[in-house]
């Protein structure tokens, strides 16, 4: 048994020579130096591009940020920027968001799985598969002619608030479908087979399997659509939004029986993104500070409605890992 | 545990008669090499609880059995044994219809139930009654994301039984069965994914004892353990042997020889050698099962 | 060994027939209904069809569709009708152009940057902050285009409109950049860590593992990031309809304002639009020209991302 | 319990009017009367007035014979009531100086539908104006502001160019014009009124040469031609008669709201004694138009509310 | 095929003087079943390429390295063998810094390379440097999505290569060292995914040995291959082992036997034996060596 072998050891045929060593030195310097610079222009166009939402979100807080208060919540809009209020509009974009989710959650959601556990690998799957794909690709006007083609004026239901909602749950069904998809993919094939391995059927797997599983993940998705939702002006302004409300729609809940009421689904509304859209339209500074404000509030909602979904997601990742 | 024995076979004791015997069916590589001949199916002396005959398997165009046959006897533990890749886990997923998930996946050929002579891969046959009778182990443990009781439960459950004091009842005792009461007795209502590995793979036996299936397929039950929590796992199979009928799948043959009754070995989606398992491994009869039980490959 | 003949038979827990019956029903209701959901979106695929074809088709019967095709001037309700859909497509593709050349190399940088370069850590701060990017209302980026950039640009560049193209096309551009980052990230995030590996175990850099082996490899993927931006671009609608103005206007100067497509509709839908004038039926025609390229660039980034999810 | 709700629709340079009453009128009803009030334009608001889906629609010029035989096939009665008086007024950016009064064969030769794809330079209009690109921004096809203007400087209503941005919303051509150099406009004097700072008005130079800048002043006494124009209410007579609508058109001619909304969106308002005048014709259901069936310049009020 | 044959030794030959050896620096577990004892090195009688000495390494909070000491022989196979999970793999890519691609890894100890005695997990080290050197061949097969021709050249372009003539000489040359230039001299410019498993991990060789490294690193390059491709780049390691200096994990212990010089046994993460092959199999000096190589646990 030898003990100090290297120190024994006799000069080899092993070492690289000289000049192979000197090259590797050098194509280890350029790599170093144009990952550095790459790096760095990465960087840069991250800061830059997180850079432009601050400073959206700063010049939309330096501007509007004064005006949001109590007073500005709870005024309808009015003829006088300072006297004016987005009261109709958040109201209108809650209802028309009640109305959006009721219709496209659980919809996109059937679609979803049934895509993803049903159906059969044939044409139609792949048509439909392809379809869904492009829905999420058109452009949200041409669902705004749509609903105006089809809703408003074939089906003679008027501008209302279901038709908004109609036409919002028909945008964001895309996306629901696509990330319910993805939740039902993302749980392991081994936790279906043994859910089908105990017995189950295909309904019993699906609902007490899959579907608690895929939970988060349909969530987050839900909450990015209605995010989007929120958001969406062109397919509203085209099926006829009024500009000025003054008033709100019926209660949904009364006080006798039967404690709901559905007039406001027929009601007349406007949506915040209108009423930005109104404002910003006006040549007055005053206007576009209202502008500014009402953008404020709507960014605020949409990204706590995403940072909401990324909490979800996070949760459910750190849960996978678990 | 047992201390079943090992003697390895010496190398390169050639079998002329064996491998130079001519045999139809038969790959081209493995012609060439002249490693294939029949089968050799040592019929067991006990009695049967199913009986593979003939089955020959296909995923889209990739046929993955070539006419199978293996004898299953009941009341005691059958294992498979082979190469990666030669077939194991998609015989043994025949049993319950597993493949019948998948698109494309055809069966040729009987899995006979016994005594009542009923071809569960029939067309004919519901999947899922076959799978109600017949449960499934998996090589990852793959508890649902439920507590440690739903777990357990969720076997009965599916087959329709709510009355609290039945589940409660045979929820304890298919975790005693499956050694795991001790440990998860105070936590039953905590989620079954905190356990460990091993733990996770018992309480998935729990689950699937829980119903009293008639067959058990277990595929690589412990390849993703740790050895302590492995030999907690074989314990548990002479506690089961006696009552239940097992198929499992393993690719270490230390461990097949320890807890099974018989032992096929299967090459190429074939199946080579079915005997006793004291005689398997003492004396196996083909070449190509000699070669892999001394290592030569795999 | 076979002590088991000496015990009472286990009990086996099979379903009774009628709950396996309640089961087969509810097995065979289920799937009625989740059919009807997923086969709901063909029928609004349909619906589009037939509103755009069915009302096109009364403005095509008015509008010969060879004017419609080579005419230069887009005056549809004015004393001098004319029906020149090129005004409105030119300003659509100059903003959508403008849109990618931001799009493009920024977020082809990003992307490599967030897959090859930046930690872990930082790729799931970034990504999230990002997809809030894309959240973003896109009438706060028109109100951004129009009130804060627009007079910003109107001091370095001499000649740009109060009204313009190129101010909303670079707005255009940062609003669809998280788009093209995150499905040409996902793209680059699909090659499999494998190649990576084999790419820094041959002594490559992260920047030659990212250009000689992930982007060849994510090749497919990148190209539907930049199909699908780009049709994300065509169609949008806010930014344009606030900031580049809404008179038809034919141009190769992106200084001057000109109405898009999308710009176009949403100017006639805000006045009174009679059912079945001629008015109401140039939407829907504009309308079909619309859906009908971003169809085309959706179905081809359909089967390039399809692509690069079956290599891997 | 459905709350009674006064549907308004129609002309954008009667909608600052109709925005201002509304909302005092919501609050002096205290939440028992519901206003809505839409921007289609004066013929946007002329066509569903007559499909009988409003009960008032603004008008910036009077009803047309077209209009006038769709009501008749509907059914649809109407009171014709002046609201207010207004002048059209045509804008450029403030930093132009060289188009600060312009003749209507000028604007004529800009507008006319001839001029479409052909005058898009300032010299082609006047060969001392610069050379700079034309840019146009003007009322929206539906508008009455869109038919008086093409009516007084084109010669023929409803006919001009169409490469310009038409809008129904006025507040996108005060947008345009005082983000351009180069650019021109035309839109009620109400809108120059509020944007003074922003945009510069143009004066019209008269037969005897005199240039006359559009204000409150220019059209009462009447020099400002030919943009001078009474604005108009149509009520929906068989809607009259219920209560929130007639209280609405009660507040609306009211002298002193009158005097208070009517000057502060920045129109001239009715005489004390027109506006009652024009609150008896309402009650007594006087309908029919004074006009027959197209717009003339230089009426009297007196004859409106007869 | 090296035809070296492998006389498992018996089983449950008990050696109390290692299991009972109190030593420091051992888990729970193995304090419990006593079967952990200090490391048998045998230090190898031929010259040294590389040393790895105390070596440790962490992957965030987890130690997966304890303190390693392992030998590599200049121009012979060094063999890494041990159950699933006892830090092989992790090891291995300690010799090209592979680690460093990864946040929260860290090492401590030395790998030498000698005869320079140059420790290449250093941090002083440029990881590239060290990459440049030392080539790895994977468990998958990871051609890069180029032609064949191109898979080859990477390395030596990555090298500043570019002449058209050099490129073709050395890719012609290394395909011919992996046995693959007869198979695709017609396609090189064809993707290399075309080519078959077996074909993509030859490929993968020659793209390694393409530019000469000193040292070749080998992470189970056969496991995702069949028998037949598994024997045609076993073939190449005879032709390879007397040119070049290799490492090889491996979880086929008859592989190690059929190919290497000396082999090394490592076991949660700490080196348990190391010893020239011939005597490895034959005669483990550790207990836990003998469970393993006789299929106890792993
Ligand atoms: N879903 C599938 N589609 C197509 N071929 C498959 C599929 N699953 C397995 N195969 C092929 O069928 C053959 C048998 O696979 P199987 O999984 O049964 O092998 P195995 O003996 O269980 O191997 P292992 O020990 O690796 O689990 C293999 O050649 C495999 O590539
Ligand atoms: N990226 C990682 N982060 C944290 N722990 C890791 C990581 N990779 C491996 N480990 C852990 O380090 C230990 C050693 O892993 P390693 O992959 O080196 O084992 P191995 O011997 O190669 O096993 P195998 O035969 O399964 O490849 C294992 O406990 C593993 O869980
Ligand atoms: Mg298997
Ligand atoms: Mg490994
Ligand atoms: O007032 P108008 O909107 O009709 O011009």
């Amino acid at each position: 048994m030898t003990t100090q072998i290297q120190t024994e050891l006799t000069p080899m045929q092993a070492a690289a020579p000289e000049n192979e060593q000197e090259r590797d030195r050098i194509i280890a310097r350029k790599s170093r130096r144009s990952d550095w610079f790459f790096a760095a222009g990465g960087l840069i166009v991250l800061f830059l591009s997180m850079g432009l939402l601050l400073a959206l979100l700063f010049d939309l807080g330096f501007s509007g940020a004064s005006r949001i208060d109590f007073e500005f919540l709870t005024s309808f809009p009015s003829r006088r920027a300072e006297d004016a209020g987005i009261l109709s509009a958040w109201v209108g974009t809650t209802l028309v968001m009640i109305v959006t989710a009721i219709l496209s959650v659980p919809l996109g959601v059937m679609a979803g799985i049934y895509l993803e556990e049903y159906a059969p690998k044939n044409w139609v799957t792949t048509l439909i598969d392809i379809n869904i794909s492009n829905l999420a690709g058109v452009p949200s006007i041409i669902y705004g002619l749509l609903a105006l083609g089809l809703f408003v004026y074939m089906f003679d239901m008027g501008s209302t608030v279901l038709v908004a909602g109609m036409v919002l749950a028909l945008l964001i069904l895309p996306v629901v479908i696509v990330s319910t998809r993805e939740a039902v993919r993302s749980i392991p094939q081994i936790t279906k087979e043994g859910a089908y391995g105990i017995g189950a059927d295909k309904w019993q797997t699906v609902a007490h399997y899959i579907l608690p599983a895929a939970r988060p993940g349909i969530l987050t998705g839900a909450i990015v659509g209605l995010s989007r939702a929120v958001g969406e002006t062109a397919p509203v302004i085209t099926i006829g939004a009024l500009t000025y409300i003054a008033f709100l729609p019926n209660s949904p809940l009364q006080s006798e029986f039967p404690f709901l009421n559905f007039d406001w689904l027929n009601s007349a509304f406007t949506v915040m993104p209108i009423q930005m859209f109104n404002w910003l339209s006006r040549p007055q500074t005053d206007f576009h500070i209202n502008a500014a404000a009402t953008g404020l509030v709507l960014i605020i909602m949409t990204l706590l409605m995403n940072l909401i979904a990324i909490v979800i997601r996070y949760r459910l990742r750190r849960q996978n890992v678990a | 545990m047992s201390e079943l024995a090992l003697p390895t076979p010496p190398i390169e004791k050639h079998r002329p008669s064996l491998s130079r015997a001519p045999a139809s069916n038969i790959d081209e590589d493995e012609k060439e090499q002249g490693l294939t001949a029949p089968p050799v199916l040592v019929h067991p002396k006990r009695e049967l609880r199913a009986d593979v005959r003939k089955l020959s398997f296909w995923y889209g165009d990739f046929q993955a059995l070539h006419a199978v046959n293996l004898p299953v006897v009941n009341n005691g533990v059958t294992a498979l044994i082979g190469a990666s890749g030669c077939g194991k886990s998609t015989l043994l997923r025949c049993f319950n219809r597993m493949h019948d998930l998948y698109p494309g996946t055809r069966y040729d050929g009987d899995i006979m139930l016994l005594p009542e002579e009923k071809n569960i891969v029939s067309v004919k046959i519901d999947p899922i009654m076959v799978r109600l009778r017949i449960g499934m182990v998996f090589q990852k443990p793959n508890p649902f994301p439920k507590s440690i009781y739903e777990n357990v439960a969720s076997g009965l459950r599916v087959r329709g039984i709510t009355q609290r004091a039945a589940l409660d009842e045979r929820v304890e005792s298919s975790l005693r069965q499956a050694a795991l009461w001790d440990e998860v007795k105070d936590r039953l209502h905590q989620s079954a994914l905190g356990l460990s590995g091993g733990q996770q793979q018992r309480l998935c036996i729990a689950r699937t004892l829980a119903p009293n299936p008639e067959i058990i397929l277990f595929d690589e039950p412990t390849s993703a353990l740790d050895p302590i929590a492995t030999a907690k796992i074989e314990d548990l199979f002479h506690d089961l042997r006696s009552d239940y009928t097992i198929v499992i799948v393993t690719h270490n043959m230390q461990q097949a020889a320890r807890i099974s009754d018989y032992t096929a070995f299967m090459h190429l989606g074939r199946m080579v050698e079915f005997q006793a398992t004291d005689d398997f491994f003492v004396n196996p009869s083909h070449l190509r099962t000699e070669q892999y039980i001394t290592g030569r490959f795999g | 060994m076979d002590d088991a003949i000496a015990r009472p038979p286990i009990h086996r827990f099979m379903p009774t027939p009628a709950y396996r019956a309640r089961r087969l029903a509810m097995d065979r209701i289920s799937r009625i209904a989740m059919f009807c959901a997923a086969a709901l979106s063909v029928l609004i695929t349909t619906g589009i069809v037939y509103v755009l074809v069915s009302e096109s088709w009364g403005f095509f019967t008015t509008v010969p569709l060879l004017d419609f095709l080579t005419d230069t001037q887009w005056t549809p309700v004015f004393a001098n009708p004319r029906f020149g859909i090129w005004p409105l497509l030119t300003a659509t593709l100059w903003a959508a152009g403008i849109a990618l050349l931001i799009a493009i190399p920024l977020g082809t940088v990003l992307a490599i940057y967030l897959s090859e370069f930046a930690r872990p850590s930082v790729r799931e701060t970034v990504k999230p902050c990002l997809e809030m990017l894309e959240a973003v209302p896109t009438i706060v980026y028109g109100y951004f285009a129009l009130l804060v950039l627009t007079p910003f640009f109107q001091k370095f560049i001499p000649g740009l409109g109060g009204f313009n193209l190129l101010v909303p096309g670079i707005v255009l551009g940062i609003m669809i950049l998280p788009y093209v980052v995150s499905v040409s990230e996902d793209a680059m995030r699909a090659v499999p860590g494998s190649l990576r590996e084999g790419a820094y175990a041959l002594g490559m850099s992260r920047l030659q593992t990212g250009l000689r082996v992930i982007v060849p490899g994510a090749f497919s993927g990148i190209t539907a990031a930049y199909v699908l931006g780009m049709s994300r671009a065509v169609g949008e609608t806010m930014v344009l309809a606030v900031a580049a103005g809404q008179g038809p206007n034919l141009t190769l100067d992106p200084r001057e304002g000109a109405a898009t497509i999308t710009a176009y509709i949403v100017q006639m839908s805000l006045g009174d639009l009679p059912h079945g004038s001629l008015a109401y039926q140039s939407i829907f025609a504009v309308g079909l020209v619309l859906f009908l390229i971003t169809l085309l660039f959706n179905v081809i980034g359909y089967y390039l991302r399809k692509r690069y999810r079956e290599v891997y | 319990q459905n709350v009674p709700t006064v549907l308004i629709d129609g002309s954008s340079t009667v909608f600052p009017i109709s925005e201002a009453v509304a909302e005092e009128f919501q609050k002096d009803q205290k939440g028992k009367t519901r206003v809505t009030v839409g921007v289609s334009g004066t013929g946007g608001g002329f066509k569903k007035f007559c499909r009988g889906e409003l009960d008032i629609t603004g008008a910036s010029r009077p009803i047309k014979k077209s209009e006038m035989e769709l009501c008749a096939q509907n059914n649809v009665e109407y009171i014709e009531m002046p609201i207010a008086i207004d002048a059209l007024a045509t804008i450029i950016h403030p930093d132009n100086k060289f188009a600060e009064c312009l003749s209507v064969d000028e604007l004529k030769t800009m507008w006319a539908p001839e001029a479409q794809g052909k005058i898009t330079n300032w010299n082609q209009i006047n060969p001392k104006f610069p050379d700079a690109p034309l840019v146009l921004f003007g009322a929206g096809t539906d508008s009455g502001t869109y038919d008086y203007y093409t009516f007084a400087i084109v010669g023929k209503e409803h006919s001009s160019r169409g490469d310009f941005t038409a809008t129904e919303d006025d507040n996108v051509t005060v947008q345009g014009v005082s983000r351009d150099q180069n650019a021109l406009g035309f839109l009620g004097l109400a809108y120059y009124d509020h944007n003074k700072d922003k945009i510069k008005r143009v004066a019209i130079r008269q037969a005897d040469g005199s240039c006359v800048l559009p204000s409150v002043e220019t059209a009462v006494d009447g020099t400002y031609q030919p943009l001078t124009r009474p604005i108009f209410y149509y009520v929906d007579k068989s809607k009259a008669d219920q209560k929130h609508v007639a209280d609405y058109i009660h507040f609306a001619f009211n002298p002193k709201n009158q005097q208070a909304l009517v000057n502060e969106v920045g129109y001239v308002s009715l005489p004390e004694n027109i506006a009652v005048a024009a609150t008896k014709k309402f009650d007594m259901r006087t309908t029919g138009t004074h006009f027959g069936g197209g717009s003339k310049v230089g009426v009297k009020m007196e004859d409106l509310v007869k």
